[in-house]
């Protein structure tokens, strides 16, 4: 009935157990560092390394756990893509008023 | 492909089970869409005000417990890896050790949800929690190098009590979810063919996860800098 | 006749003749639009409508017209934007040389203070060819200052000044509206601006016998406070000296720098501890509640009265915060 | 003996309130969304009648304030957003694509209960006093300073927002999952299309309301205080976040209808839509680009100078794709063999109205005319032109295109043109003065008014009154057409949809076979005439 070349067959992948471990041992890594940064002076930078730890984290619960590194359909990753864009489209456009509001 | 009979879960709408599958997997990848606009809305707030207001957030980060927050990282994240290890037990179709993941998964769980809600007494206790009652008059003495106005604490507070609170909801919902899973997958429900209701149930709890991974830096680690 | 059928509302200020301009012709453009639409609609139903014998044609589309009616509407649209925003920016830039009047909203009434002195209520007397500038704020919900005949409009919100300024050209009674529901009596907010000549201006000025200028009121009141035992006229004093202060950048403790204008001094009275001033205690307290919006309008005067050169600091900052920091530095 | 269909399958209350059937489905949403339809109209009744006077003399300040506040909630949050397509999108789109159901019908049932239950709450906070606020909500007056319900009110419309959200993640993963072998993306109905783009805006614009007004409902339980001024919070904030979903929800109740209308035009002008892919790529584009206009709604209150520039640049481009399909259903008529049916008829109404309005928020978006008309009655005039003349035309005119499909009746062809008519002159009555005395300077939610505005006022409740009846019509003839209406036959109009390929009604699964698509959509050329006779009564 569907059609079948947006059908792709779905042979599921499945991570082996050690390689779970694995990307466990690395977030909670992760978690340690990033709390333990937040105490070292970095400046402006200190909240920069904080989010990119925290994007990095992410981004690897959405690939290995989530099995978006897997997974052959566009639309899974097409979806997040444009949810994530438009929550930056609120708040850049909203920060677009913020930021200038004190602007001569 | 298989036909209608010999699929008790395929529902009679469907062609076959890959379509009903991918649908089940396409609607929950919307449905986190729509909840990452939801947070969304309170993550806009939190960056209006702390650019207006950051002494104000580094001092309410403060008096953040840094120790509860890791810790409950921590506790998601094996949350996380054990509804990975969940799903991988349900397609090799080992039905002890899934339920015995599932279990621990909602313990994880349950512990976030004790520290959270120590936490939060602990505030509530010390006037922070943004009732009535808000008073944050001791942040000025613990912070005498930020200069600050600790009535505008409030909105760090209110936004810190709102996205964790509504965190934590997506938590209870999570557990509720998982515990009819459980009671499935006790009864041998899931087959290494068949176990789409465990994977999108684990896709909706790695995204609570991935919510807590950006709320603990933004909302615990603002400004710890030693001395600032 | 045509008195209670208008078709047009007054125009009554610089403004207003722009934007009628500008407003004839967004209409021209649109009813050529619509003309040309409802003809099309109308001679193609009549002309094609259906017959025995004669069938549909046969017609997929056409780059070349998808491309036209895309980018030909464009051009007008961005001849509209462009004379939009350009009326929009003046309507923002007030002169720096307008007469400053203070205005209070609240549930349901307006209530105007002239920096000479007079005070009045739902009722605003200009004089003609004057650029007018209003500092206004509210004392409970949003607002808005409406004035149809002049095409001006500015929402009033709590906890900041918003500005908005005209000069009138013809002399007249006019409405005032308040243009954002604010309530119950939402439609009573109303009140009129009286233009006049500017010789029947200062009759009215000196008839409203005034108990001082504004700025005065506010040196009163800045003593009643014991505002002076801390922020003295030499540098003894615990707080910073003001004369000299408004509208100049002001260094603070922090490091950030600001620039002191009317959100700056109403922020620093009530939020004191957020901005100090460089080399001084953060042990002011708070007026949040002490002082009600009229007086701290008439604070603000006082302490813009203090710095004589004729800034007349246009007001750019707005909540949250109103601070015009340098955004790359972060406090230390 | 009648055949077996939807509407046959299965008798009894239980049948219905445990369907699962879309069709079925989108009949209750119809009944409780013309229920909210009446609800909504009564309270614009009482607005137009307390300013036929300049006095406020009907009711009392409150009582107004309360009026067009529920006017404006229920006809946006109740009728407006769900209405084509939660009946006309959900009975449709899976007939359309050749599927059995939508993807979820379980969820789909759900959705209807969740926007059950949000319309009991707010009928109970309308029973209960009611709510003031505007509908809009701003802040500070809903979160710290009104006495009326707004709690219920602000959870009815967050728990309604759910509701919404669902519809729009069914149909989406329907599109993508359920289509038919054949049913290639361009080879989709517009409507389809439409709808799928209604849908992206339901799924990633709703939940910031519902976040939002969850915020707004707790600040005034809880006491928080993100929109408080007196601690240094923004009420403007509010509005970023209340027009982030609000403005964007303006494109959730038009598309739709635009949706209805390419249907429309290509049907009765025996015709192939002008430019398919251009009219397909604009429902996308207005869908995209209405997310970034959001600021023009704040023109004059108080966000940067900088921001209302880019936010008016922004607000003139979304205007492109609307003209671009405004130009191709005019274009789609040329040489076409247009008849005047009923559903026709509305089709013009909505390509005039929409031009009006349309071409009326060019104003809005341009910044200086926007200080003067802000918050007057022409922008009233305006988001009605849209709005009711847009939105609720297309809806009028789906309804009397699918009504054969749905009901398995025909509509009186005589009423059902009369009825239009009566709706498009009322319409204008009503609405037209608005703009004049908007440029006046009349503000909006006033309750009363300087004398000098009444000829208006009274011009626009004449009209109110014509309109009302025009409403009123079709809901008399169309009930009365399920009994004594002649029985449709499958393809009434000879359309080219799959809808129109299976029985009128359709059977429960919609297709007794998967259909397989090996055409392009709108064929007209291969279509036979229809029968006059049939049409014409």
């Amino acid at each position: 009935m569907a059609e079948h070349t947006e059908h792709i067959e779905h042979s599921e992948h499945i991570g082996s157990s050690g390689f779970y471990w694995l990307i466990w041992a690395i977030l909670i890594v992760a978690t340690v560092l990033t709390a333990w940064i937040s105490t070292v002076d970095l400046g402006v930078f200190n909240t920069v390394v904080a989010l990119l730890i925290a994007t990095c984290k992410a981004l690897i619960v959405v690939l290995f756990f989530m099995h978006v590194k897997y997974t052959s359909e566009k639309m899974t990753k097409a979806v997040l893509l444009s949810a994530v864009f438009w929550l930056l489209l609120l708040l850049i456009l909203s920060l677009s008023d913020y930021s200038t509001r004190y602007a001569g | 492909m298989l036909e209608h009979e010999d699929r008790p879960e395929l529902r009679h709408h469907f062609a076959d089970v890959v379509q009903q599958r991918n649908a089940a997997s396409l609607g929950m990848w919307w449905f986190l869409g729509t909840e990452i606009m939801f947070f969304g809305g309170m993550f806009c707030g939190y960056l209006v005000y702390r650019r207006a207001y950051f002494p104000e957030f580094a001092a309410g980060s403060r008096s953040l417990s840094l120790v509860a927050g890791t810790v409950n990282t921590a506790v998601l994240i094996c949350s996380s890896l054990t509804v990975a290890l969940a799903v991988r037990a349900s397609q090799l179709g080992k039905r002890k050790l899934l339920v015995n993941l599932l279990l621990a998964t909602m313990f994880f769980g349950v512990c976030f949800l004790g520290i959270k809600g120590y936490e939060w007494h602990d505030e509530y206790e010390h006037h922070h929690a943004p009732t009535f009652y808000f008073n944050a008059q001791d942040l000025v003495h613990n912070n005498p190098n930020l200069h600050m106005d600790p009535q505008r604490t409030k909105i760090f507070f209110s936004l810190y009590f709102a996205l964790t609170g509504v965190h934590a909801l997506h938590m209870i919902v999570g557990i509720g979810i998982f515990s009819v899973i459980t009671f499935m997958a006790w009864r041998g429900k899931f087959t290494p063919e068949y176990h789409t209701p465990i994977e999108i149930a684990g896709l909706y709890w790695h995204f609570v996860d991935i919510v807590w991974i950006y709320l603990f830096p933004l909302l615990y680690l603002i400004d710890r800098r030693p001395g600032a | 006749m045509f008195d209670n059928l208008p078709l047009w509302p007054t125009s009554a200020s610089v403004h207003a003749r722009y934007e009628d301009w500008l407003f004839i012709f967004l209409t021209v453009i649109s009813v050529a639009m619509t003309v040309l639409i409802f003809a099309a609609v109308a001679i193609f139903s009549m002309k094609y409508r259906r017959r025995h014998g004669r069938e549909a044609a046969h017609i997929e589309g056409s780059l070349l017209l998808e491309i036209a009616w895309s980018v030909a509407p464009l051009g007008i649209m961005m001849i509209m934007f462009a004379a939009g925003a350009l009326l929009y920016f003046r309507m923002r830039t007030p002169p720096t040389d307008s007469d400053q009047v203070y205005v209070v909203a609240k549930q349901w009434m307006w209530k105007l203070q002239h920096m000479e002195g007079p005070r009045e209520i739902n009722q605003l007397h200009v004089p003609v060819g004057r650029d007018i500038e209003l500092i206004m704020t509210s004392q409970d919900v949003i607002h808005s200052f409406f004035v149809p005949a002049f095409r001006v409009k500015q929402d009033v919100i709590p906890g900041r000044y918003t500005t908005l300024w005209f000069r009138a050209t013809r002399p007249g009674t006019y409405h005032l509206f308040c243009a954002q529901y604010c309530g119950t009596m939402h439609s009573g907010m109303i009140g009129e601006v009286i233009v006049m000549d500017p010789r029947d201006y200062q009759a009215w000025m000196v008839s409203g016998a005034p108990s001082g200028t504004l700025a005065q009121t506010g040196m009163t009141l800045f003593q009643q406070l014991g505002c002076n035992t801390c922020h003295r006229s030499d540098v003894q004093g615990r707080g910073p000296m003001l004369n000299g202060v408004f509208g100049h950048p002001v260094q603070l403790e922090d490091g950030r720098v600001v620039n002191a204008d009317e959100n700056y001094v109403r922020e620093s009275i009530l939020s004191p501890a957020a901005k100090v001033v460089s080399g001084f205690k953060p042990i002011m307290p708070s007026w949040q509640g002490q002082v009600n919006e009229e007086q701290l309008n008439q604070l603000v005067a006082y302490i813009k009265s203090l710095s004589p050169a004729p800034e007349g600091a246009a007001i750019t900052s707005g909540a949250p915060g109103g601070t015009q920091s340098q955004e790359a530095q972060q406090p230390k | 003996m009648e055949r077996k269909n939807y509407l046959n399958a299965e008798y009894g209350i239980r049948s219905w309130l445990l369907t699962t059937d879309h069709k079925r489905i989108a009949l209750l949403y119809l009944l409780s969304i013309t229920f909210f339809f009446f609800v909504g109209g009564f309270f614009a009744l009482l607005i137009r009648l307390e300013l036929l006077t300049p006095a406020g003399d009907l009711m009392t300040a409150d009582m107004y304030n309360k009026a067009f506040t529920m006017h404006g909630q229920i006809m946006v949050f109740f009728f407006l957003i769900p209405s084509i397509p939660a009946v006309l999108g959900n009975f449709l789109i899976p007939m359309m694509i050749g599927a059995k159901d939508l993807a979820f019908p379980r969820i789909n049932l759900l959705s209807w209960y969740i926007y059950i239950i949000a319309g009991g709450l707010y009928i109970y906070c309308l029973a209960t006093g009611g709510v003031d606020t505007g509908w809009t909500f701003y802040t500070p007056y809903s979160s710290l300073f009104s006495n009326t319900h707004v709690v219920e009110a602000g959870l009815a419309i967050f728990i309604v927002g759910f509701s919404s959200i669902l519809t729009g993640l069914n149909f989406v993963v329907t599109v993508h999952r359920m289509r038919a072998p054949g049913m290639t993306w361009s080879r989709l109905p517009l409507f389809v299309w439409s709808h799928y783009a209604t849908s992206i805006i339901m799924l990633l614009g709703t939940p910031i309301i519902a976040i939002t007004l969850l915020l707004v409902v707790l600040e005034r339980t809880l006491n928080l205080g993100i929109f408080d001024p007196s601690r240094g919070g923004d009420p403007v904030l509010f509005q970023h976040l209340f027009w982030f979903y609000s403005h964007p929800a303006v494109y959730i109740m038009i598309l739709p209808s635009m949706a209805v209308i390419s249907e429309i035009v290509p049907c009765f002008s025996r015709k192939r839509v002008f430019g398919y892919t251009f009219v397909a790529a604009s429902s996308i584009a207005i869908a995209a680009i209405g997310f970034l206009v959001w600021a023009h709604h704040m023109f004059v209150a108080g966000i940067s100078l900088y921001s209302a520039l880019v936010f008016s640049f922004l607000s003139f481009m979304v205007a492109i794709p609307s003209a671009v399909k405004v130009f191709n259903w005019t274009a789609t008529m040329y040489k076409g063999s247009i008849s005047f049916s009923t559903p026709m008829l509305y089709a013009f109404g909505f390509i005039g109205l929409f031009t009006i309005g349309g071409l009326t928020g060019l104003f809005l978006a341009t910044l200086g005319v926007d200080v003067h008309v802000h918050d007057t009655y022409f922008v009233i005039a305006h988001f009605h032109y849209v709005m009711v003349g847009g939105a609720v035309m297309g809806y009028l005119g789906g309804i009397h295109f699918w009504w054969p499909k749905i009901s398995g009746r025909m509509y009186p062809e005589g009423w059902g043109r009369l009825a239009a008519l009566i709706v498009f002159l009322g319409f204008n009555l009503t609405f037209f003065p608005q703009f004049i005395v908007g440029y006046l300077g009349m503000p909006r939610r006033y309750w009363q008014y300087p004398p000098e505005f009444q000829v208006y006022n009274v011009l626009s409740t004449a009209g109110a009154s014509i309109l009302a009846i025009g409403y009123l019509l079709p809901m008399v003839y169309l009930l009365w057409s399920l009994r004594y209406g002649k029985l449709a036959p499958d393809n009434p109009w000879q359309a080219t949809g799959l809808e129109w390929k299976t029985t009128s009604p359709p059977p429960t699964f919609n297709f007794d076979e998967t259909p397989v698509v090996t055409w392009e959509a709108y064929e007209y050329e291969t279509m036979p005439l229809p029968d006059e006779v049939t049409l014409e009564r």
